[in-house]
């Protein structure tokens, strides 16, 4: 009976080490909310920073959302696009091979080189300054591989019989991909996407290169002006802020943004869940 | 409709509606009130012909100066906004000298060899200041710290490490220092190090702010900050036994003075102009003492 | 039906009438790759009658069928000799639409394949593809496809429900109306009710004999008895080649080659 | 047929364009970079550069020790989670535990970071010792951010092992440990593999979170204990890149420190990707 004697041991340490995921995993959550909620005030939520510990947070949530929205506007459809031509029109050969190989390669690029190259090249190179445009195209440089992996993983999962009933009907493969395979392969493109969003709204290094590194006190009026975030302003706040009342600015910052996070992630996963599935049966 | 063309749309909607939600809440808030402003303000005869953006960038030492400075003009000139960052001297220099920031800010002067790279930049003077060493306020020996040039280039450079050996407790000194491009490092290696390099194992943190916030959450350590950061959680030590305050800067006993500027590639264009004349007009300079640092009258 | 229509595999006593005929292929051969999976292909299919193909599994009886409306062209190691004739029009000329050609040609798979949509967007499909009607004339559309496929009664009350809450019999019903509302002539069956119970298989079945007043009808099974309850013509199929053709009572009472007769007393496939 | 041939030469585009992207990323880095790609760059032990000292030696074996332990602890506790979920727990328990995690993969690192600093890092000089910004820290924070997404990713290369084999080991006698050990893990170890390089990947190119707790030293050294201050690769380009002065060597120096990442970063995914794609052939 040795064996069942190590089954019992080794159980008893799985549940050991998976009781310390559980405890583990949520503490930043739970921290974050616990400090952050006597932080979150209307004042708070649509004040403007004031030196480094007091004010609000409204510029940067602002920046925040018309970072990612920027981000998404421009890395999604190229994303999507790419994923297309790769499932649907690319044959295996060399240019195909290499334009997957450097999308991989893409989506492992640590983020401060991402943020370097946007430096370089879209604010001195370009001249677009350091600015809500230069973080934005920067940004979605780091989604778009992130994009098009999901969008080809759901693109890759609608049946063949789907393509196979429309060519049948005299379909030319364009409208076969638009009018069958992505409104089938949307659920699985959305949560690609969200995901990326969730990505791009919690990057600090591409903004802080590329976006602004300052504690802004406005929203941003054009695409060139320098725009503040929330991961920008905690790291300013967390690092510098060194009162109280910093502190409970940097807690309160870091729930709205963990807030933005999670209603990202939370939708990503129920439209996964709900949908995916259907389209198996 | 089917079920599923249901669920992308609800998806679809509950995107549109997170985005414009946000986007109307920011409307009525601001731009109401930024409209309204401006209504009052042309009705009272106020101008309202500077328009456009700013965006400011280096020395952590002036960060405070430009901040306040920056809301308070922005709060008479509702349509610029006024972007400040920091970064440290070295990165406000090149910032400027490079264009990606239309001001740049120095708590030093230029080196030959930044003027070398960027020639075309004109430096204003918008206050003074000098550097503090700064010890935690529960530290033992906070109020009645009192170094010598000597010592304290003997602290920094790893050769003091024990607290015990300036009277204290029997604990490491833990040294935190600036980056290399930082201003107020490079004015505080010239007056207090005597050529000695700094310690290899000080805690690089690259802004006042960060030390200041180092030495306030840590018993043992150490720093030199701008006096502008100069607060309660902190004690500055005297030097040479004078007190770090900004009356014995004024009369030349405490020995390290600078001065502290603003950069612009080129000539300053109009509304840069108009910036700078203000952190250097009456209204600024009431912000530079506010601030713990001096007018430059 | 008439007996009088009958050819065997002698290519030399081919005389197909393009004109007359439906559905000729003509000297054709198919390639997957290395693979020569149809080897010259000589047959001539009639109007309003159905058609059956029968084999073993591999013997090309699918891949004949898809060749009816280039189907096959999506696959791209496939290459093909040869011609095939629909109303006297070779389809493989170069300057072919295929489009068009797949819009007079419709199909429904072997397994019940309905897009993802409610039932009324999956028969509306190919009439908004090609801009056939709109409005209420599209209503008449699906309407009329959906009698044609006898289903309208069943689902009228829900044409806005997804079809995948159909069952599999009523699934490959839409997908044979979704052929039908393009208004096509031909209609190729792939095995239709291989994925089906014996209940659907027999509405199916029925559902076929009334097409062919319409339609012409190919079937492709591998199910004897389906063969032989529907067809008018069978073709029996080996290794790529047709080994016999003819009116259906005569295939199965009295066939003329060795393989065929095996085929069809079970002794293999 | 235009039309389609139009669509498909656009689409082609948009598929390079992320190749692109990459291309000029590599050229220019390599550009600016690799006239101080030198062995005293890699090998050299003294990075100030205001002496014009431009060693990263010390840098890299520090990033190498925080990257590794985070690794060792993620695996440690994450693996057996990931064979827990998949193996061993009723399905109820699972889908709570699986979506709450799929859930905060990816959670802003700069939160990470912030908890670090303000939780971790006083804890640490109050209870273990040194300055709190230590190695330890490191490890600690990077465990955190690779860690959801390593449990993700080894349930799932769990469970698309097919039931089958479970079912046959287990018929013949097996306990699940040993099916588990004999018959799960062999078959899912390429996915779990995989997992882990990615992870490595994904701590190695992480910037802000190390960035606010491993201490940043003036002049780093080669670690001797798990205690000492370091510098990470990412950390030195982030504090030092605002100011280093156009066409000097100590930009230069910066760049090619990028490409050093780079191309540890690339050849990581390289390995991963090989691993995947043997997967697939079995």
């Amino acid at each position: 009976m040795k064996e069942a004697q190590k089954e019992k041991a080794v159980r008893g340490l799985l549940y050991v080490t998976v009781g310390l995921s559980i405890v583990i995993l949520p503490i930043i959550v739970v921290w974050v909310i616990a400090n952050g909620v006597g932080a979150i005030s209307l004042g708070f939520l649509t004040g403007r920073p004031y030196r480094f510990e007091y004010g609000g947070i409204f510029p940067q949530i602002m920046g925040s959302i018309y970072l990612v929205s920027l981000c998404t506007l421009f890395g999604a459809p190229l994303g999507i696009a790419s994923a297309i031509y790769l499932s649907e029109y690319a044959s295996d050969n060399v240019v195909t091979r290499t334009v997957r190989f450097f999308t991989e390669t893409l989506a492992g690029m640590p983020s401060i080189v991402i943020g370097l190259f946007g430096l370089e090249f879209l604010v001195y190179y370009l001249k677009l300054k350091t600015s809500l445009l230069a973080g934005a195209i920067s940004l979605s440089f780091m989604m778009l591989p992130w994009t098009i992996r999901a969008s080809e993983e759901a693109i890759n999962v609608v049946p063949k019989e789907y393509r196979e009933a429309s060519l049948a009907m005299g379909a030319t493969k364009w409208q076969t991909i638009l009018r069958v395979v992505l409104p089938a392969a949307i659920p699985g493109i959305m949560t690609g996407v969200l995901l990326g969003m969730g990505k791009a709204i919690g990057e600090t290094a591409v903004v802080w290169l590329t976006a602004g590194s300052g504690l802004e006190a406005f929203v941003p009026r054009t695409l060139k002006s320098p725009t503040g975030s929330l991961p920008m302003y905690i790291y300013l706040i967390a690092t510098q802020g060194h009162t109280a009342e910093g502190l409970q600015n940097a807690f309160g910052a870091s729930l709205v943004l963990l807030v933005m996070f999670l209603a990202m992630s939370v939708s990503a996963l129920f439209i996964r869940n709900h949908y995916l599935r259907r389209l198996g049966s | 409709m089917s079920n599923q063309n249901q669920l992308i749309t609800y998806a679809v909607v509950a995107l549109v509606i997170g985005a414009t939600v946000g986007y109307l809440a920011a409307g009525p808030i601001t731009y109401n009130k930024q409209i309204q402003d401006l209504q009052n303000q042309l009705a009272a005869g106020g101008e309202a012909k500077l328009r456009g953006s700013l965006s400011i960038a280096g020395s952590t030492t002036i960060l405070p100066i430009a901040q306040e400075c920056a809301n308070l003009f922005m709060e008479q000139h509702l349509m610029v906004d006024i972007s400040v960052a920091g970064g440290g001297s070295g990165a406000g220099v090149k910032s400027a000298g490079s264009g990606e920031v239309d001001i740049g800010e120095a708590s030093r002067n230029i080196k030959a060899s930044e003027l070398l790279s960027y020639p075309d930049l004109v430096a204003f003077s918008v206050a003074k200041d000098s550097v503090a060493v700064v010890i935690n306020s529960d530290n033992p020996l906070a109020g009645d710290l009192d170094l010598t040039f000597e010592q304290v280039s003997e602290i920094f450079s790893g050769e003091i490490t024990n607290w015990s050996e300036l009277g204290g407790p029997d604990h490491e000194i833990e040294v935190y220092t600036r980056e290399e491009g930082s201003g107020t490092r490079a004015v505080f290696v010239d007056y207090a190090m005597g050529g000695k390099e700094l310690a290899a194992n000080a805690g690089v943190k690259p802004s006042n702010g960060e030390m200041r916030a180092a030495v306030a959450s840590n018993q043992y350590g150490i720093a030199y900050v701008s006096f502008g950061y100069i607060d309660d959680t902190v004690s500055a030590a005297s030097i040479n036994g004078v007190e770090a305050v900004v009356e014995n800067v004024n009369n030349g006993q405490y020995p390290i003075t600078r001065i502290l500027w603003m950069f612009t590639k080129g000539m300053p264009d109009e509304l840069e102009a108009a910036f700078i004349e203000y952190v250097q007009g009456p209204e600024g300079q009431a912000v530079v003492e506010d601030l713990g640092y001096i007018s430059i009258y | 039906m008439s007996n009088t229509y009958m050819i065997n595999g002698d290519a030399a006593a081919f005389s197909p009438r393009l004109a007359l005929d439906k559905v000729v292929f003509k000297g054709f051969n198919l390639w997957y790759g290395d693979n020569h999976v149809l080897k010259d292909i000589d047959i001539a299919i009639k109007s309003n009658v159905v058609t059956a193909f029968m084999g073993p599994s591999g013997c090309g009886k699918s891949t004949l069928l898809r060749s009816i409306d280039r189907m096959n062209d999506i696959i791209p190691s496939c290459k093909t000799e040869g011609d095939v004739y629909i109303d006297g029009r070779n389809i493989y000329e170069p300057d072919e639409d295929v489009y068009e050609l797949r819009k007079t040609v419709g199909m429904v798979f072997q397994k019940p394949n309905p897009f993802p949509m409610s039932i009324y967007d999956n028969i509306a499909y190919g009439p908004r593809l090609h801009k056939m009607a709109s409005g209420e004339g599209l209503d008449k559309i699906v309407e009329e496809s959906l009698r044609g496929a006898v289903l309208w009664d069943e689902v009228k009350d829900r044409l806005q429900e997804n079809a995948f809450g159909l069952s599999g019999g009523q699934q490959q019903r839409v997908c044979i109306a979704r052929a039908l509302s393009i208004n096509p002539d031909i209609i190729l069956m792939d095995e239709p009710c291989s994925a089906l119970d014996p209940i659907a298989t027999i509405k199916i079945e029925a559902l076929m004999r009334e097409l062919k007043d319409k339609y012409t009808v190919v079937l492709v099974t591998h199910n004897l008895q389906q063969a032989a309850r529907v067809s008018e013509m069978t073709a029996f199929m080996y290794i790529g080649e047709i080994i016999e053709f003819g009116a259906t009572s005569d295939v199965f009472e009295n066939p003329q080659n060795e393989l065929t007769e095996n085929y069809i007393t079970g002794r293999f496939g | 047929m235009r039309t389609e041939d139009i669509i498909s030469k656009i689409l082609f585009l948009c598929a390079s364009f992320s190749a692109v992207i990459v291309f000029m990323i590599t050229v220019f880095l390599l550009q600016e970079g690799v006239r101080m790609l030198n062995p005293s760059f890699l090998f050299g032990k003294t990075w100030s550069p205001h002496r014009e000292l431009f060693g990263i030696f010390p840098t890299l074996v520090g990033t190498l020790c925080v990257v590794a332990g985070a690794v060792v602890i993620a695996t440690a506790i994450g693996i057996p989670s990931a064979i827990f979920l998949s193996e061993f727990s009723p399905f109820w328990v699972r889908n709570i535990i699986k979506s709450s995690v799929e859930l905060i993969v990816g959670i802003p690192s700069v939160v990470i970071g912030f908890f670090g600093l303000t939780v971790l890092v006083p804890f640490i000089r109050d209870n273990v010792g040194g300055r709190g910004e230590s190695i330890l820290a490191g490890w600690i924070v990077l465990a955190f951010m690779i860690l959801p997404n390593l449990i993700t990713i080894a349930e799932d290369s769990l469970r698309a092992v097919p039931r089958s084999y479970r079912e046959a080991s287990l018929a013949l006698g097996a306990t699940r440990w040993q099916t588990v050990r004999n018959v799960v893990l062999p078959s899912a170890s390429s996915g779990i593999r995989a997992a882990l390089v990615l992870g490595v990947g994904r701590a190695m190119g992480e910037t802000m979170a190390v960035l606010m707790v491993v201490g940043n030293p003036e002049t780093p050294w080669i670690p001797l204990g798990i205690l000492d201050r370091v510098r990470m690769l990412t950390s030195t380009i982030a504090i030092e890149f605002s100011y280093a002065e156009w066409g000097s060597s100590h930009q230069y120096a910066l760049f090619a420190i990028g490409v050093v990442l780079f191309f540890m970063v690339t050849a990581l995914n390289f390995i991963a990707t090989f691993v995947i794609r043997r997967k697939n052939i079995q």
